[in-house]
């Protein structure tokens, strides 16, 4: 078990490394930081200023290898916009993406699991047609224009919900519905497919055989066999997820990573998009393992071999 | 079941559905002004920032040795009560003895002089440091509430620079103990301003209280919460439900329409910004490339039309200009040569240049996309091929450094500094990459302009320099900027003609 | 009164290319502790009469009859909630084909065992999990106590089959129905559930209905055999009678088909192997080894599938190799074919090690024919390219020659002509197979190497292949390997044969010696599993 | 071995051979509603597409700055003359929506056949060779997911130049790896079927074996996955255009057209909503055809 997770987290540092070179070097490539730093109307000198107060005037290797330096001793360098150590800005606003990834990941359960099994459990019916509808045309939103209409809708019409800002739990409601509409087409289609194809397995017709029907079949033997798929891919958006979404964090205004990864690029904040790419990988990385454990957890065949 | 757990902690917070809440009613009911702004703001010591937000911000929380009148231009005393040019290079300035910093601590000239010293200091690296080097040799505290400056050449802006850029600082703020700590002042600034910091979570909200004992004419509003709101759409959103009572650069349209509803009243200032294409006259991209033709150059004058981008993509007091220079701005003569709009024209000289069937210009840009796109369908129209690259700030500069850029659509807002001065220096100073005439005898002639203190004398330098730039069409100016505020009906907010927002001169209605 | 009454049974599927009546008008009865056996080859409507019976049809079925009595009572009068109550399970049990599924892989064999009497509320937990132990001795699980917290994977397919039968009488039905409970389980552990069954059947009087694709299997544990042919009940009578006097044509026909030791001797190709014969493939002290890990976290654990094997394939002899499954076998044929290198030693074709030789020229050397005619052939190509592949590979002759010797190839194996353009899917298992044949006769290859080439086919059909193989061999002098578990096969084709067990070749030589008095006690214990015709059931193991 | 007269073979040469399989296949996709709406819309989007210029009203290039930001006809101050009303630069917006048809398909097309000739290849690669190679090629499934897409299209659109190629560039290296997974998978499963292993003792050679066994069975599912990629990849380029590192005015592209509206969206709602609904029908015509491919071409199809 140990050595399999010490596999996993080897992958999780090499594949954060060699990524965050990747970001350094399109980083730099991309613009100037010096000039997105001093803004519109820098004068020449303030840019210069600028540019010997963070070194960006040293090549490049000599700079990738002195950030590489700190992060081996755990200092993964100061923002150039906050002047403050990248690690406290990531984990100030880590708790409002927390949040949004957990609610809209109990959005997509919520809506996206009954809906899954009830298509399962009577194919072909309407309700199975409704939800193939619904799958379909939530694949076919785009996140953004989801966003906004909901911003008109709740926010202004019938103003139920504040549109910005993440302050309190109301604030996470459109958010978490936006982000979690997005990932209830795959979740719905895998708890149908998943189920249908328990529901057709041998060891049911043996139940059926020794009189077990409805309900209780469906409890006591195709429920857990069917989540099993659905589990590891939860897992997987949760990741993701985790990551922010930029979109939906910028058009409500919450201040959670996604946002903060949105500005650094887009601002050239090179030491805080390092630093969020390195949270990245390692989050992903991480929800791949649990979404392991969690199978091994729920299936013998894995856990025991 | 155990892997269960976390969805229930999610599902309570998407379930509550149910409770409407009415919006937070900022205004007069409890005299907080609510203002939002884009950018993040994230220091508030505006010797180390250079963005307009925190030009805006540094208004309220800091006070300056003098004012300038924006209506006249005219020297105001601030924290100075009057100043005096001992001789060309050394200026005494006497100060008021009641003015106090945010803490209750007493202003003492020895604050100026550290304050002053401090940024000139090489170890400063601040952002205003540029604008000191180029005149001050050293301040010197001469008496209980006097000080002397001594200029190391002569510079005719020195006040105005006083009164623009510098922020004054306690004694020892930045190197306390022998330690530099630039961003002393960034979270919890100690200022003389009108209002002091009450509570600053940067990037999202920052809250100034009116500071009792300021010694000039205190703000007639009690508190101002400024909130970081990226996204414009969800900016009107607050507006609309009552959550913000003043919002700047808003793009026309929105301006204008949510200014139609009774939620929010449109206000449109001037603004210092002017909007101007910088040709490759001298060749860097290409030797012997069109735009090297004064003809070319000319042509693509005439084939812009300017008062119709001015009137319906800028809107409010935007107006077309033919001078690389803000009309309003001292020195800047509006007599130099004007190519009107004549797409027929520019037709002919580009066909008297040899380029009948045109030619592909790249033409990089970085704001007013609308603006960018109606100048590219104008050059189209006259049979330029325009390849428009239309990119971020820091991308545009990048490339411009490099010299890869043959004609870019550039904004200058002089940080608000009323002066030919300015705009000027920066893009036709030989060393600026923003310079692309490469024309020494013009670099010559502007920096002199600022090396008297004669004022007729620099008058006649940028006429007859500006005069050369029109001739030589090195620019193709578009028109100037018009600032669109949104603000709530309740509240009253001055405008000033040099376009900077003041907000502690608004009040309730 | 007869325990179990069904007239005229009618189920149609509705199948997307219209209906099909799977079972038509099929009559039975059952008294009380009687064992009846239905055979048929796949497609027959054997399986579906049952399931008809149990209420588990698929959902397109439909089915209707004029009576349907268990113990006197109507089946058609009870709802689907009344029959799952009182019928499914404590009147009538059901065990099916596939043990590796049929139980549910997440739940241990304790829960799956005890769920149906305690939710019934027949037992209490304690008396339900007493009772299981007690049934899991019976049916011959060692270590009962331990295994009730085990799950089913970690058990064999012969144990998890006994599983099923002590979770079915859990619930002591009065009928029990085994629909193929041992197709998929090796010869030797086939004999012991039948064996068990109707111990179980004799010991509670139950009523037994066994279904099997094996009427010789079948023939010898049941009192009445019923036979059926394409949803129609051919033939029913006691096992004496449909075994020695057939009425229906069909029967006749099955029985001739299958393969059986006491069956008409083998004539040998050449009885003197002379020492000088070429030999076409020889293989010394083969050993392999393979790694797998048990579970995702579990240690590595190696499997040695061939253990020092050494074998000989002589030119113009049919050489069969019988083992289980586990026993190395395939193993074996992957390596002779050079699909696979040996951890040690090596394998020589016509005195050339198969190292050496380039693809293509082995491939004229030996060519493979595989087990299942389902996936031996590629769902995509047409008939035509399937078969032509190893020429094209080797860049002989043009498309003219190419498809003449297709043709000629598909005469060989007796495929009809018109077929020549068509697809896998078009055709029958049988079918396949002959393509598969004739794929691997197009380069004349020197040796065939057949794993299992029948196993996977209907009886009728094995026949034909195993004819087949046999004239081919004749006419051209082919020299075959054929791996099989079927000691009837091997009675039936080979020349020599060599028995595997656990990756060793516990005993080698002509097929009539170690046919007539095996030396090794394994190989005795393969021959009593297979069928003989001859003698009444109470057979002895000949020592 | 006595062969009775029986010749049991009577049953295998029944005269009525099934269907072939492209018969199969075509008798269930007439027959499937699901496809049949999504490839009417998507052929109907493609033929706005083609006669665009003839069904446009106006040029949507041509600009008139003193009719900007008209109304549609519907509300007041709209005129007949723009239909849909005009955009910030009083461009017709009817035109500039028909004109966004070609990008966004050509996008779609472009992208999702860029993300496939990346995906297939590493996921045959990895499935048929596995060992390091597989190792190596999920690691760069990792570091892909990992790298946040917008970071890679601003640095490309800027070293290249903004151009709708840069874009499909964009767009299709950042989604080959559902085409990845899902290859991976079967070429695993196709491997150890015996016509490979039959293949391979003929002396085909990997290259031979991929080609000509493997890459055929996989047909039918990457035709699948191509058309989710369509609508996925459309998706992305109107987020890349939104956020402004996508496709560069004036050349019309509804992501674009959504973020520019996005400004005024409270009074002059059509602006977002509009582009919304043909980015909507676009992606919902090609995700019903995905479906219905994925129902006709899976083993147990969805009826049964």
């Amino acid at each position: 078990m140990l050595r399999y997770i010490a596999l996993r987290a080897a992958l999780a540092l090499a594949v954060a490394f060699t990524v965050s070179l990747a970001a350094f070097l399109l980083l730099n490539v991309a613009g100037d930081p010096a000039q997105a730093i001093a803004g519109e109307d820098a004068t020449p000198d303030v840019i210069e200023a600028i540019r010997d107060r963070y070194g960006l005037d040293r090549p490049l290797p000599v700079r990738y290898f002195d950030w590489l330096g700190g992060v081996l001793q755990g200092d993964f360098g100061t923002s150039y916009y906050w002047h403050k150590p990248v690690a406290e800005l990531v984990a100030d606003r880590a708790d409002e993406t927390i949040t949004l990834a957990l609610s809209a990941l109990s959005v997509t359960i919520i809506i996206a699991l009954p809906l899954g099994a009830l298509a399962a459990l009577n194919p072909n019916s309407w309700i199975d047609r409704f939800a193939l509808g619904v799958a379909v045309s939530a694949q076919a939103v785009p996140n953004f224009w989801l966003g906004l209409i909901m911003i008109i809708l709740f926010g202004v019409m019938m103003p139920i919900f504040p549109v910005s800002g993440d302050s309190t739990w109301k604030h996470f409601v459109l958010p978490a519905f936006v982000l979690g509409a997005s990932s209830v087409p795959a979740v719905m289609r895998l708890t149908r497919t998943g189920l249908i194809e328990v529901m057709g397995a041998d060891y049911i017709r043996t139940a059926r055989s020794k009189g077990f029907r409805g309900w209780p079949l469906l409890r006591r033997h195709a429920m857990r066999n069917a989540l099993l798929p659905v589990i590891s891919v939860l897992a997987v958006q949760l990741g993701q997820k985790f990551g922010g979404s930029v979109i939906t964090e910028s058009i409500f205004a919450i201040n959670g990573l996604g946002r903060l990864a949105l500005e650094s690029i887009l601002g050239m904040d090179i030491p805080t998009v390092q630093m969020l790419i390195f949270v990245f990988a390692i989050v992903f990385v991480a929800m791949n393992l649990l979404a392991d454990i969690l199978n091994a957890a729920l299936d013998p065949r894995i856990r025991i071999g | 079941m155990q892997q269960f757990r976390w969805r229930h902690l999610g599902a309570a917070s998407a379930l509550a559905l149910a409770t409407a809440i009415s919006p937070a009613f900022a205004g007069p009911s409890d005299d907080t002004l609510r203002a939002a702004m884009s950018e993040e703001i994230l220091n508030l010591d505006y010797n180390y920032t250079t963005k307009r937000e925190y030009i805006i911000l540094a208004q309220l929380t800091d006070a300056t040795l003098f004012n300038i009148d924006p209506e006249t231009q005219e020297v105001l005393p601030s924290i100075a009560t009057s100043y005096e040019f001992f001789d060309e290079t050394t200026l005494d300035v006497t100060l008021r003895d009641d003015v106090k910093f945010h803490d209750g601590s007493k202003l003492t000239p020895a604050d100026v002089a550290y304050t002053y010293n401090w940024i000139k200091d090489e170890r400063s690296e601040s952002n205003a440091a540029g604008v000191v080097r180029r005149w001050l040799d050293t301040a010197e505290v001469t008496g209980e509430n006097t000080l002397r400056f001594h200029l190391a050449s002569v510079y005719p802006l020195v006040i105005r620079d006083m009164a623009a850029r510098i922020m004054i600082r306690k004694d020892g703020t930045y190197d306390a103990g022998g330690e530099v700590d630039r961003d002393a002042m960034a979270q919890d600034l100690i200022a003389t301003g009108p209002y002091k910091v009450a509570s600053f979570e940067p990037g999202t909200e920052l809250v100034l209280e009116r500071n009792e004992d300021y010694f000039g004419e205190k703000p007639a509003i009690g508190t101002i919460v400024v909130r970081n709101i990226p996204d414009i759409g969800t900016q009107q959103a607050e507006m609309m439900s009552g959550g913000l009572d003043w919002m700047f650069k808003v793009p026309l349209d929105l301006a204008q329409s949510l200014g139609a509803t009774p939620l929010a009243t449109h206000l449109s200032g001037n603004d210092l910004r002017v909007g101007f294409l910088v040709l490759d006259s001298h060749g860097y991209t290409d030797p012997e490339g069109p735009l090297t033709n004064v003809k070319v150059r000319q042509a693509i004058n005439h084939a812009l039309n300017k008062p119709e981008m001015a009137e319906y993509l800028i809107g409010g007091s935007s107006e077309a200009i033919h001078t690389a220079c803000h009309p309003a701005q001292f020195g800047c003569d509006t007599s130099v040569t004007d190519y009107p709009y004549d797409p027929e024209k520019a037709r002919a000289l580009l066909a008297e240049a040899g380029y009948e069937d045109g030619f592909t210009l790249p033409l990089w840009a970085y704001r007013d996309k609308a603006a960018a796109e109606a100048i590219a369908a104008d050059l189209t129209a006259v049979g330029i091929d325009v390849d428009l690259r239309y990119v971020k700030l820091q991308s545009l500069n990048q490339a411009r450094a490099a010299r890869e850029i043959p004609a870019y659509f550039g904004t200058w807002g002089s940080g608000g500094t009323a002066d030919t001065a300015a705009i000027a220096r920066i893009h036709f100073d030989m060393e600026s990459d923003r310079n692309m005439s490469g024309d020494q005898a013009l670099a010559d002639e502007i920096l002199s302009a600022e090396q008297t203190v004669d004022q007729e004398e620099r008058k006649e330098i940028y006429s007859s320099a500006l005069g050369k730039i029109a001739d030589e069409a090195l620019w193709a100016p578009l028109f100037t900027y018009s600032a669109n505020y949104l603000v709530s009906p309740e509240l009253d907010f001055p405008l000033d003609p040099d376009g900077l927002p003041r907000l502690q001169n608004s009040s309730w209605k | 009164m007869s325990l179990l009454d069904i007239q005229n049974l009618d189920v149609t599927l509705a199948l997307p290319n219209g209906p099909l009546k799977a079972v038509r008008d099929v009559t039975l009865t059952l008294e009380p502790g009687e064992s009846l056996g239905i055979v048929g080859e796949s497609g027959s409507g054997k399986s579906m009469t049952a399931l008809a019976l149990m209420r588990l049809l698929p959902r397109s079925a439909t089915c209707e009859a004029e009576a349907l009595r268990f113990d006197g009572q109507e089946l058609r009068d009870l709802g689907d909630p009344a029959f799952a109550r009182q019928i499914a399970g404590p009147r009538i049990g059901m065990i099916f084909q596939e043990p590796m599924t049929s139980l549910n892989p997440v739940y241990t064999i304790g829960r799956q065992m005890t769920e149906a009497t305690v939710a019934r509320g027949l037992l209490s937990e304690a008396e339900a999990r007493r009772k299981a132990i007690d049934l899991l001795d019976r049916v011959g699980i060692p270590d009962p106590e331990g295994r009730m917290n085990q799950f089913p994977h970690q058990m064999s397919g012969g144990q998890r089959q006994r599983v099923m039968i002590a979770m079915t009488l859990m619930l002591d039905p009065e009928l029990l129905i085994a629909d193929e409970p041992t197709t998929a389980l090796d010869v030797t552990v086939q004999a012991q559930i039948l064996d068990l069954l109707d111990d179980l059947r004799r010991e509670r009087g139950m009523g037994l209905i066994l279904i099997s694709h094996d009427l010789a299997v079948v023939a010898e544990r049941t009192d009445r055999v019923a036979v059926m042919y394409l949803g129609e009940m051919v033939e029913q009578g006691t096992a004496q009678e449909v075994l020695y006097h057939p009425q229906h044509d069909y029967t006749k026909a099955l029985l001739a088909a299958i393969p059986r030791l006491d069956g008409p001797a083998r004539v040998p190709a050449q009885e003197a192997a002379a020492p000088e014969v070429e030999k076409v493939i020889s293989a010394t002290n083969l050993c392999r080894e393979f790694h797998s890990r048990k579970g995702l976290f579990g240690p590595k654990k190696t499997v040695r599938a061939l253990d020092d094997v050494s074998l000989e394939l002589r030119r113009g002899e049919t050489l069969a190799v019988i083992g289980e499954s586990g026993s190395g076998k395939s193993t074996l044929a992957r390596i002779l074919l050079g699909l696979d290198l040996p951890d040690a030693g090596d394998v020589r074709m016509l005195g050339r090690p198969v190292l050496d030789l380039p693809g293509a020229e082995r491939a004229s050397l030996v060519q493979p024919v595989f087990q299942d005619p389902y996936t031996s052939l590629n769902p995509r190509r047409r008939l035509s390219e399937i078969i032509s592949r190893p020429l094209v590979l080797r860049g002989e002759g043009d498309s003219a020659s190419r498809l003449a010797a297709v043709k000629d190839a598909m005469e060989k194996v007796r495929l009809p002509g018109r077929l020549i353009h068509a697809y896998p899917s078009q055709l029958s298992g049988g079918q396949r197979q002959r393509v598969a044949i004739a794929r691997a006769l197009i380069t004349e290859p020197e040796a065939l190497i057949c794993d299992e080439p029948t196993s996977a086919l209907d009886v009728s059909v094995q026949a034909q292949i195993l004819e087949l193989l046999d004239d081919l061999r004749a006419k051209m002098g082919l020299t075959c390997l054929i791996i099989t578990h079927d000691m009837a096969v091997v009675h039936e084709i080979a020349d020599r044969v060599a028995v595997m067990y656990q990756g060793r070749v516990v005993e080698e030589g002509s097929a009539s010696a170690v046919l007539d008095h095996p030396s090794n006690d394994y190989t005795a214990r393969l021959l009593a599993a297979a069928p003989r015709f001859g003698a009444t059931r109470d057979l002895e193991v000949v020592q | 071995m006595s062969t009775t007269d029986i010749t049991l073979t009577a049953v295998e040469d029944s005269e009525t051979t099934p269907l072939t399989p492209g018969q199969i296949f075509r008798q269930r996709l007439f027959g499937h509603t699901g496809f049949l709406i999504g490839a009417s819309i998507i052929l109907a989007i493609v033929v706005v597409a083609i006669f665009a210029p003839l069904i446009a009203p106006h040029d949507p290039y041509v600009q008139s700055l003193s009719t900007r930001m008209l109304p549609p006809v519907w509300s007041e101050g709209g005129s007949w003359e723009h239909l849909l009303g005009t955009d910030q630069n009083g461009r017709d917006y009817l035109s500039r929506l028909i004109y966004g048809t070609r990008v966004s398909i050509t996008i779609g097309i472009g992208a999702a056949t860029v993300g496939l000739m990346i995906g297939v290849t590493l996921g045959v690669m990895a499935g048929y060779f596995g060992g390091w190679i597989d190792h190596a090629i999920s690691f760069l499934l990792t570091a892909q997911l990992a790298l946040p897409g917008l970071l890679l299209a601003m640095a490309l659109v800027f070293i290249i130049g903004p151009s709708i190629w840069v874009v499909i560039g964009i767009v299709g290296v950042l989604h080959w790896t559902y085409y990845l997974v899902v290859t991976r998978a079967a070429t695993q499963r196709i491997r150890n079927l015996d016509f490979v292993a039959a293949a391979k003792a003929s002396g085909a050679s990997s290259r031979q074996i991929i080609w000509h066994e493997i890459l055929p069975n996989l047909a039918s599912s990457i035709i699948v996955i191509f058309t989710f990629e369509l609508g996925i990849a459309i998706l992305a380029e109107s987020s890349l255009s939104f956020l402004g590192v996508g496709i560069q005015p004036p050349i019309p592209s509804w992501g674009l057209m959504i973020a520019e509206g996005k400004q005024a969206m409270f009074y002059r709602p059509w602006l977002v909503v509009l582009p919304g609904i043909c980015l909507f029908l676009l992606v919902i015509g090609a995700n019903l055809m995905g479906d219905g491919l994925r129902d006709i071409t899976s083993p147990e199809g969805r009826n049964e």
